[in-house]
């Protein structure tokens, strides 16, 4: 079992390299940005406020974790009483 | 020896089967025309496409066209090997069953190829797109496309032949998987349709077909016995 | 290379799908000259047992011998032993039944001229060979279908209900092509759930029921009262 | 695997509680000031993805060669796994691109990419839920094309985004001073370690529907 887990760990922080090295590199900005508006040039007042997106992006990404672990939970809810019914069912059989 | 003749057996009966009956060629070919015709509705104003984007329309058009045209015919091609069953008995065979996979592979790359037959000269004609200038490279672009489209095509269709829901489940496996052949075909014809030819950029998504190609067919083949054990 | 077997046998072979039990702990043997029986309600097993001895079919548990090999480890070369009549046909209705028997022989490696005119005779469909199969009555179609998986000769044949649509002329040439075949040395598995058809032809006969075997034994008089009881009335016993 | 459990979520549960702090004290980026700031847990949860997609495509081969049921179970859960964290990504991509680009999509190629992968997860666990009986092992060939079909989405995205680049990939990105480094480093390995500990809840709830497979399996006997 644990090594069995080991071994998987192993493999998430081998498999995260390459998955990092596949990010986009640094300092590589694509050659001819034409026709895109640098952000900074925008006036002032045009600009959008980033807090309310930067705090909603926070909160989808607990909202997700959240809903994701509650329907794991949820589920194994549901089969462990399935399991127990199931039991309970076979006793009362044999008992009869 | 028995595997390369048992693929090629296979060729042969699909293809005697579709000569007497032509029913998949037939509604292929009727189905490959509609597609184009509709798309041409999105795309085509006061008589012509967008001038800045026509190289890109005849080049999507038809690619599209081919890889819709050909989901259809990989479903009708296993219809009739689900019908009776004759997948089983393929499978039966005492050869290697990956050259059961060739053969059908073969057969759809054999149908699909005369569909593009008359798909390449109807795009050329109905968007003035110079797909006969580069008549090499065109030929190319969309042989290595169709057996890149079709290898994994193949392989999903026979394994669907099980599953209850496979009219949907195919495109729904299959356009996502090989959007790298829609993007490299569409993107290399388009390369040659722009002037002047782009030869470099078309030569280039030549070899990520090619690539395509070669490692899926390879793990089609790998693959396939235990696919289709049931 | 040829793979050849004198005995074809089960061994706590199970097949679940998911939360159902197909097949459960069947161990079964059968050796050359035997017509076994499979016989058993709808639903009870038979086909998916057919599947496995096929190699269509890989078991969940347990293991599927042929002589001394299993299918994995004897390659490809052992389907060549293997005859199947599955309750599909097996057959191209867009084609003739020559072009099927053609197909079929060339793709065993068979000598095509020599194996489809017999074949052809067999089934007693000589004068019909150039005929879609398409426009065949069941009864014909059931016929070549049986003829086809015959043409290589295997050692095991496998029959999946291949009473079907045979009107009693045809049944009885069916049987006495299978005991001519087990005759000549071949195991011969038929799955059926028709008791009378069975009767009389069957050496042994294995009772299925819900993925279990529930009896293995000769045949002889009585089949029928012993397979009713098996069956409908003597669930309890049998669960015991 | 267990025993792992706990102190996996102690640490876990340390690193996401200090990463607010780290991704504060980071210094801010030139341009993008604030909004950048969702990087910190923007690409963590590609790599998330991504591993977790090479978790269910390695997985899914062990199962199709060796028919090995634990391999299975490992591999619905890390394709589950994968929509979530490639969920999480494709929602926070747009929220900065609104900032950053001033519209909510743009055909950038990592986006786009992730959007094709998580379109070919999606497709997975579809087989899996309708594919009828035996299912699952379509579905392994599904994820074990779909795992080698990601090398070639990503090199053809990006092959048809940068040939003709007309407008910005994200550029804030290749601006990552050294200084966010530890940040995004400490951010990484929390995301990876979340991914993990998910896992391993998810096989075991696989683990636990096969033993009551195996229960209602026992009960008919």
């Amino acid at each position: 079992m644990i090594r069995r887990a080991v071994i998987a760990f192993a493999t998430f922080v081998l498999l995260a390299g390459p998955a990092a090295a596949l990010q986009p590199p640094a300092g590589q900005a694509p050659a001819g940005q034409e026709g895109f508006v640098q952000i900074d040039e925008l006036p002032k007042d045009q600009q959008l406020p980033a807090a309310p997106l930067l705090i909603a992006a926070y909160a989808f990404v607990w909202v997700a974790l959240m809903a994701y672990l509650w329907s794991i939970w949820n589920r194994l809810g549901t089969v462990e009483a399935e399991m127990r019914s199931l039991e309970q069912r076979k006793r009362q059989r044999d008992g009869s | 020896m028995v595997f390369l003749r048992t693929a090629l057996l296979v060729l042969r009966k699909d293809v005697a089967i579709e000569v007497r009956s032509r029913e998949i060629l037939y509604t292929t070919l009727f189905f490959a025309v509609s597609c184009v015709l509709i798309f041409s509705f999105a795309f085509v104003r006061e008589g012509a496409p967008p001038q800045e984007a026509a190289a890109d329309v005849a080049a999507g058009i038809l690619w599209i066209a081919v890889a819709f045209s050909g989901t259809l015919a990989l479903g009708r091609t296993f219809e009739r090997e689900r019908y009776g069953e004759t997948l089983k008995a393929l499978l039966l065979a005492p050869a290697p069953r990956p050259a059961i996979y060739v053969g059908k592979l073969l057969g759809m790359v054999l149908l699909m190829t005369v569909a593009e037959l008359v798909l390449v000269p109807m795009v050329a004609l109905l968007f003035q797109a110079a797909l006969f200038a580069r008549p090499l490279l065109v030929s190319a672009l969309l042989f290595a496309g169709t057996v890149g489209f079709a290898a994994v095509g193949t392989l999903f269709a026979a394994m669907l032949i099980r599953a209850r829901t496979r009219d949907v489940m195919l495109p729904i496996l299959l356009y996502p998987i090989t959007i790298p052949v829609i993007i490299a075909g569409v993107r290399g014809t388009s390369a040659l349709l722009t002037v002047p030819p782009d030869e470099a950029m078309a030569t280039m998504w030549l070899g990520v077909l090619t690539s395509f190609d070669v490692v899926f067919v390879t793990l089609a083949l790998w693959t396939f016995e235990p696919l289709m054990t049931e | 290379m040829i793979v050849d077997f004198d005995r074809v046998e089960l061994a706590d072979v199970s097949r679940h799908f998911g939360r159902r039990r197909a097949v459960t702990r069947v161990s079964l043997a059968a050796t050359r000259g035997d017509i076994l029986g499979l016989l058993g309600p709808n639903g009870a097993g038979k086909s998916t047992l057919i599947g496995l001895l096929a190699t269509l079919v890989a078991a969940t548990s347990g293991s599927i011998r042929y002589g001394d090999r299993t299918a994995a480890a004897a390659g490809p070369d052992i389907r060549r032993g293997i005859g199947l009549l599955a309750h599909e046909l097996h057959l191209y209705p867009e084609l003739t039944a020559r072009q099927n028997l053609d197909f079929f022989a060339r793709l065993y490696g068979l000598d095509a001229r020599a194996a489809v005119p017999a074949a052809l005779e067999s089934a007693g469909l000589a004068d019909r060979a150039d005929d879609d199969v398409s426009a065949f009555s069941r009864g014909m179609r059931q016929r070549l279908a049986l003829e086809r998986s015959l043409m290589h000769q295997p050692r095991l044949v496998l029959l999946d209900e291949p009473f079907t649509g045979l009107d009693d002329r045809a049944v009885t040439l069916v049987t006495d092509r299978l005991r001519r075949i087990a005759a000549a040395g071949a195991i011969v598995i038929v799955a059926t759930h028709d008791l009378d058809l069975a009767d009389g032809l069957v050496t042994r006969m294995a009772v299925v029921r819900d993925g279990r075997l529930i009896a293995d034994e000769p045949s002889g008089a009585g089949l029928r009262n012993r397979y009713r009881t098996l069956v409908t009335g003597g669930g309890g016993a049998a669960r015991a | 695997m267990r025993k792992l459990f706990l102190p996996l979520t102690i640490v876990t549960a340390a690193l996401f509680a200090y990463a607010p702090i780290a991704i504060a004290n980071a210094p801010y980026e030139s341009t993008m000031l604030l909004i950048q700031k969702i990087f910190y847990f923007h690409v963590p949860a590609w790599i998330a993805m991504y591993s977790a997609l090479f978790v269910c495509g390695i997985a899914s081969a062990i199962y199709l060669f060796k028919g090995r049921v634990e391999a299975d179970r490992v591999a619905v859960a890390a394709g589950e796994i994968a929509v979530l964290f490639g969920l999480i990504g494709l929602v926070t991509g747009p929220l900065w691109g609104r900032k950053a680009w001033g519209v909510w999509w743009q055909w950038d190629a990592r986006l786009t990419t992730a959007l094709l992968l998580e379109l070919i997860l999606i497709a997975y666990l579809m087989v899996r839920k309708y594919g009828g009986p035996g299912s699952e092992k379509l579905a392994a060939g599904v994820a074990l094309f779909g795992m080698v079909d990601s090398v070639f989405v990503y090199k053809s995205v990006d092959w048809w985004r940068t040939v003709h680049p007309k407008t910005s990939v994200v550029t804030s990105l290749g601006e990552t001073a050294p200084a966010m480094m530890p940040a995004f480093a400490l951010c990484a390995v929390a995301f990876v370690l979340l991914m993990t500990l998910l896992l391993m809840l998810r096989v075991k709830l696989a683990q636990q529907q096969a033993t009551l497979n195996d229960m209602y399996l026992a009960d008919e006997e």
